[in-house]
């Protein structure tokens, strides 16, 4: 089907404006959902170049499918190498290897520190999450952190429960950590960076969306870029490549 | 008893693996990320009532989900916990949230953490030193999780123990009958699983001569040296896949969901799958073969290598 | 300056490899196990009169003893010398023992701690640990060898720090254009070297279509993500050996021992073999051919395995 | 070439009696030279099956010819596994699968701790030696560690130059240690085996030996097991083997 591309989800914006992020990008961890879909999106359209890195062990991954999960058999089949676990984590991402890598998130704060594990106290959790998965360090690691998560006042929130993956602290991260940290955050509102004391704020805003509205889906006082501009809605290209390829039974993008 | 050596080699039942190497209380690592992961084990510790397990996985799938839900295990070590792809393991989680039915410890890492654990448990160290943790929760909720100076005053990293399970279970795509493993795609910590672990149980898809174990000694990730007892029971991974043979059968992992979350659905479902059927066998007669001709792929072979015959000059 | 990307990928001569890629003053890492050394590389740097190199090596073979009577190094970082099944290295000896004709700087480990060093390196971590050392001699004579206390109070290990080289050169069986490189047979360190260092020169015996390594992405040992330049030189190891494609030349490695002994037939040997000549390729046609009649074994494949093709539904 | 088992070497004695020492055992470290000839005659002779493994990177060669080194194709070729060297210190070595180690010495003490490194002072050495190799984790990590050198009172001395790799100490290894250390040492004049409380004493005696000539070539007075027993010369099968096999140009064994 040919898709119109004055209708589309908030889903279909918040993955088209993460692919566009990745233009220039070389190396990139792909997470599962959101993110595999805006990777594979990015392939297709701004880099085709993005060398496919997932942590169940494939470097330089040629899917000939869209990926079910990170551990899908489409993502060895063809690849450039496939390797253990430990090899991935020690001489990837721990050395320095990934440009960048896209983190999804229940709740995050203004600093950019990801809560995936509860929600909650520990001990006896309201809801029990996943937990890190490799986002820990991730973090810690990858030059650069994309975070792609929906955005309302329970996910953006003032104090997260719980840190599983470390952003930018209080304002600063040690010399000695290899990453950057959170560089980027796209929620189905906007675009969010943040400033030299790292703490977020929006960059773009999506067609249709006011400062308001973010300001009503944020637990705190969410700042705004004096330059701040507007997404471009997605692409015919980009809802046909979503739509017919990429996540044909819409899972993640409807 | 039918596990060891001899002209048979190691190869016995999954049903006297079990029986003979799963004790009540100990600590069991199911490994495999995704791929190889071996559901009819776990159904066979299930129907032998085995009690009090910790279990190991990185990733508790589906069939933790169900062994939890059956009762087998009182502790969970892991790393990340869902339904990939889908959502959450709810009886798990029952567990953690509520204590329904009964409590369940759980002692939590990253992955990168988890595959260090086994990876210190197969090189015998004390520690690995990895670069995560800092700033995390983890640490805090986790004591086993220490921070460490570089010996060379160039910084901090975390340390995790070594993980060496009483026993591992690994499926592997070919084993010979002295336990010898070729294994392709995705490796997951297959071996550092195999190695860290006191006891070893490989299943595997094809039982083959121990010449094509040989013929690419390169592939080989687990020799039988560290591997107590074969079996052979092909599709042995279902829903989960073993690359080359069959796909993820992911309406599978769909279908779990509504089962999960409603614990009189689940326990139908452990009596019609597990405790009313005695073997592997019986499952994949109850599938019927409508599904394998779905999940099965077209051949994509590898190029051959020439590793040289080298005899007397 | 031909090293790079672009449609070519990152294929280039072995002289504009070591001339972009190797500085005077640099650590460079030749290594390969007894397999796989590139001996045509280390001929190259002798020939463009490169100084000053620290050289990295578990085991400073024939290559390094020519290397360092040439006067390219003033530095050996290495775990075990010698001319192996003949005897010594006798123009690293001289060096060593007499400062004949200079001194030559030692840094020494045990296999062990050099492996550990490479995948420090590799892994960007600050030390790895190790169960070795303990009441050996070797740390007092290496500072870099530390002993360091298990955070969880059950011993001592000993560390080493991290080995990163600005340049390491790797010999593989089968590379792309892109330096995805396939190894098999003895494994060494190649992986760990490679992605330990700052720049990597691949060297191969076959220049292949990229689908050649992408059927066998678990053969891939090195990708062409770390790599630099990609030089297509068959035989560029002799007198060491290619697994499958020609043996090590034994008669080389006993002829050597009277060489090395004597400074001036050692001159004339560099003279005659490397100075004399401007490639591999006349190295290998003042060799002639009947050495390789007796070096090139039978063919004996790998049994092929099946990663099956995964496609839309 | 038919062997006559009264015309032997010494060095051919001393293979003979070092592969007889690995009866029983099932995982075998070699080393290069001495080593390998004794770890494959053992597997001809008293121990069929006898894995064996190379610091190269293998476990269970199935060696068509014999290797000249301990890096030889022959060794890759039909074996059972093939990984790196990292692993086989880690995964076998460090974790303790290795039943018996052979290791040569230029030098050894009465405790056996060895040296390969210098005779002289480390910094300028009048002969300088391999160094470490494999040996000092080896010395350390295997279960049994087994010793064969050619003896004079040069290479069986009452100090080291240098300890390459650690024996029993000054008579006690530390109980956190993997390895059980020296267990057994054999030349060209007998076999020693080592007391409770780590000192070297000798326990059988080439045929045609006598204690004094072992005294005479030993740097320190050894002892002398009062259960003393004789070796028994090399078979018409082993000198076989060595001859026609494992070493037919002699370069070990003559």
């Amino acid at each position: 089907m040919s898709a119109n591309p004055a209708e589309y989800s908030v889903n279909e914006m918040m993955i088209a404006a993460s692919a566009r992020q990745l233009e220039g990008e070389r190396v990139c961890f792909v997470g599962i959902g959101p993110p595999n879909i805006a990777c594979n999106l990015a392939r297709r359209t701004v880099t085709p170049a993005l060398e496919l890195v997932y942590e169940a062990g494939v470097y330089g991954a040629d899917p000939q499918r869209l990926p079910l999960s990170i551990g899908d058999p489409t993502l060895v089949t063809g690849a450039v190498s496939v390797t253990s676990m430990f090899e991935i984590f020690s001489f990837y991402l721990q050395r320095g290897l990934i440009d960048v890598a896209f983190l999804g998130a229940s709740q995050i704060d203004r600093f950019g520190n990801i809560n995936t594990t509860v929600v909650g106290g520990y001990d006896k959790p309201k809801v029990r999450l996943p937990g890190s998965g490799g986002a820990c360090e991730i973090s810690i690691n990858a030059n650069r952190v994309f975070v792609i998560m929906p955005q309302t006042r329970r996910s953006f929130v003032e104090e997260v429960d719980f840190v599983t993956s470390p952003g930018h602290l209080a304002g600063k991260r040690p010399a000695e950590w290899l990453g950057g940290g959170p560089y980027v955050v796209v929620t189905g509102l906007g675009v969010y960076r943040f400033g030299d004391d790292g703490v977020m704020y929006l960059s773009r805003m999506h067609p249709g969306v006011t400062v308001e509205q973010v300001q009503a889906n944020t637990g705190w006082d969410m700042r705004v870029s004096p330059d701040l501009v507007a997404t471009d809605p997605p692409s015919e290209l980009e809802l046909n490549l979503m739509r017919n390829e990429l996540d044909p039974e819409g899972v993640y993008t409807r | 008893m039918s596990v060891g050596g001899g002209a048979g080699g190691k190869v016995t039942t999954m049903h006297d693996a079990v029986a003979d190497l799963v004790k009540d209380g100990d600590t069991v690592a199911i490994e495999g990320f995704t791929h190889l992961i071996c559901f009819a084990a776990g159904h066979e510790i299930i129907r032998q009532g085995k009690r009090d397990l910790t279990l190991c996985r990185m990733t508790p799938d589906v069939i933790y989900d169900q062994m939890i839900a059956a009762g087998v295990a009182s502790k969970l070590v892991f790393s990340w916990l869902g339904n990939p792809g889908v959502g959450s393991l709810h009886a798990i989680r029952r567990r953690v949230e509520r204590s329904d039915p009964a409590p369940l410890e759980l002692e939590e890492y990253s992955h990168f953490g988890m595959v260090s654990r086994y990876t210190a448990g197969a090189s015998g160290l004390p520690f690995m030193p990895l670069r995560s943790y800092h700033s995390s929760d983890l640490p805090k909720v986790n004591p086993r999780i220490v921070e460490l100076e570089s010996p060379y005053g160039d910084g901090t990293v975390y340390a995790v123990p070594p993980l060496n399970p009483d026993l591992s279970i690994v499926h592997v795509q070919r084993a010979d009958k002295d336990g010898n493993c070729h294994v392709w795609g995705f490796l997951g910590c297959q071996k550092e699983a195999a190695f860290a672990a006191r006891k070893v149980i490989v299943v595997c898809e094809e039982l083959v001569n121990g010449r094509v174990i040989r013929s690419d000694p390169n592939r080989t990730i687990i020799p039988g040296l560290v591997v107590d007892a074969v079996v052979a029971e092909p599709r042995a991974c279902h829903p989960s896949f073993a690359q080359g043979y069959y796909d993820r059968d992911n309406r599978f992992y769909v279908a779990w969901d509504p089962i999960s979350r409603d614990p009189a659905k689940l326990d139908a479902w452990l009596e019609e799958w597990v405790y009313g059927l005695a073997t592997h066998n019986d499952y994949l007669a109850k599938m019927g073969t409508e599904a394998w001709d779905r999940l099965t792929p077209e051949q994509c072979l590898s190029e051959p290598v020439d590793y040289g015959a080298y005899s007397p000059g």
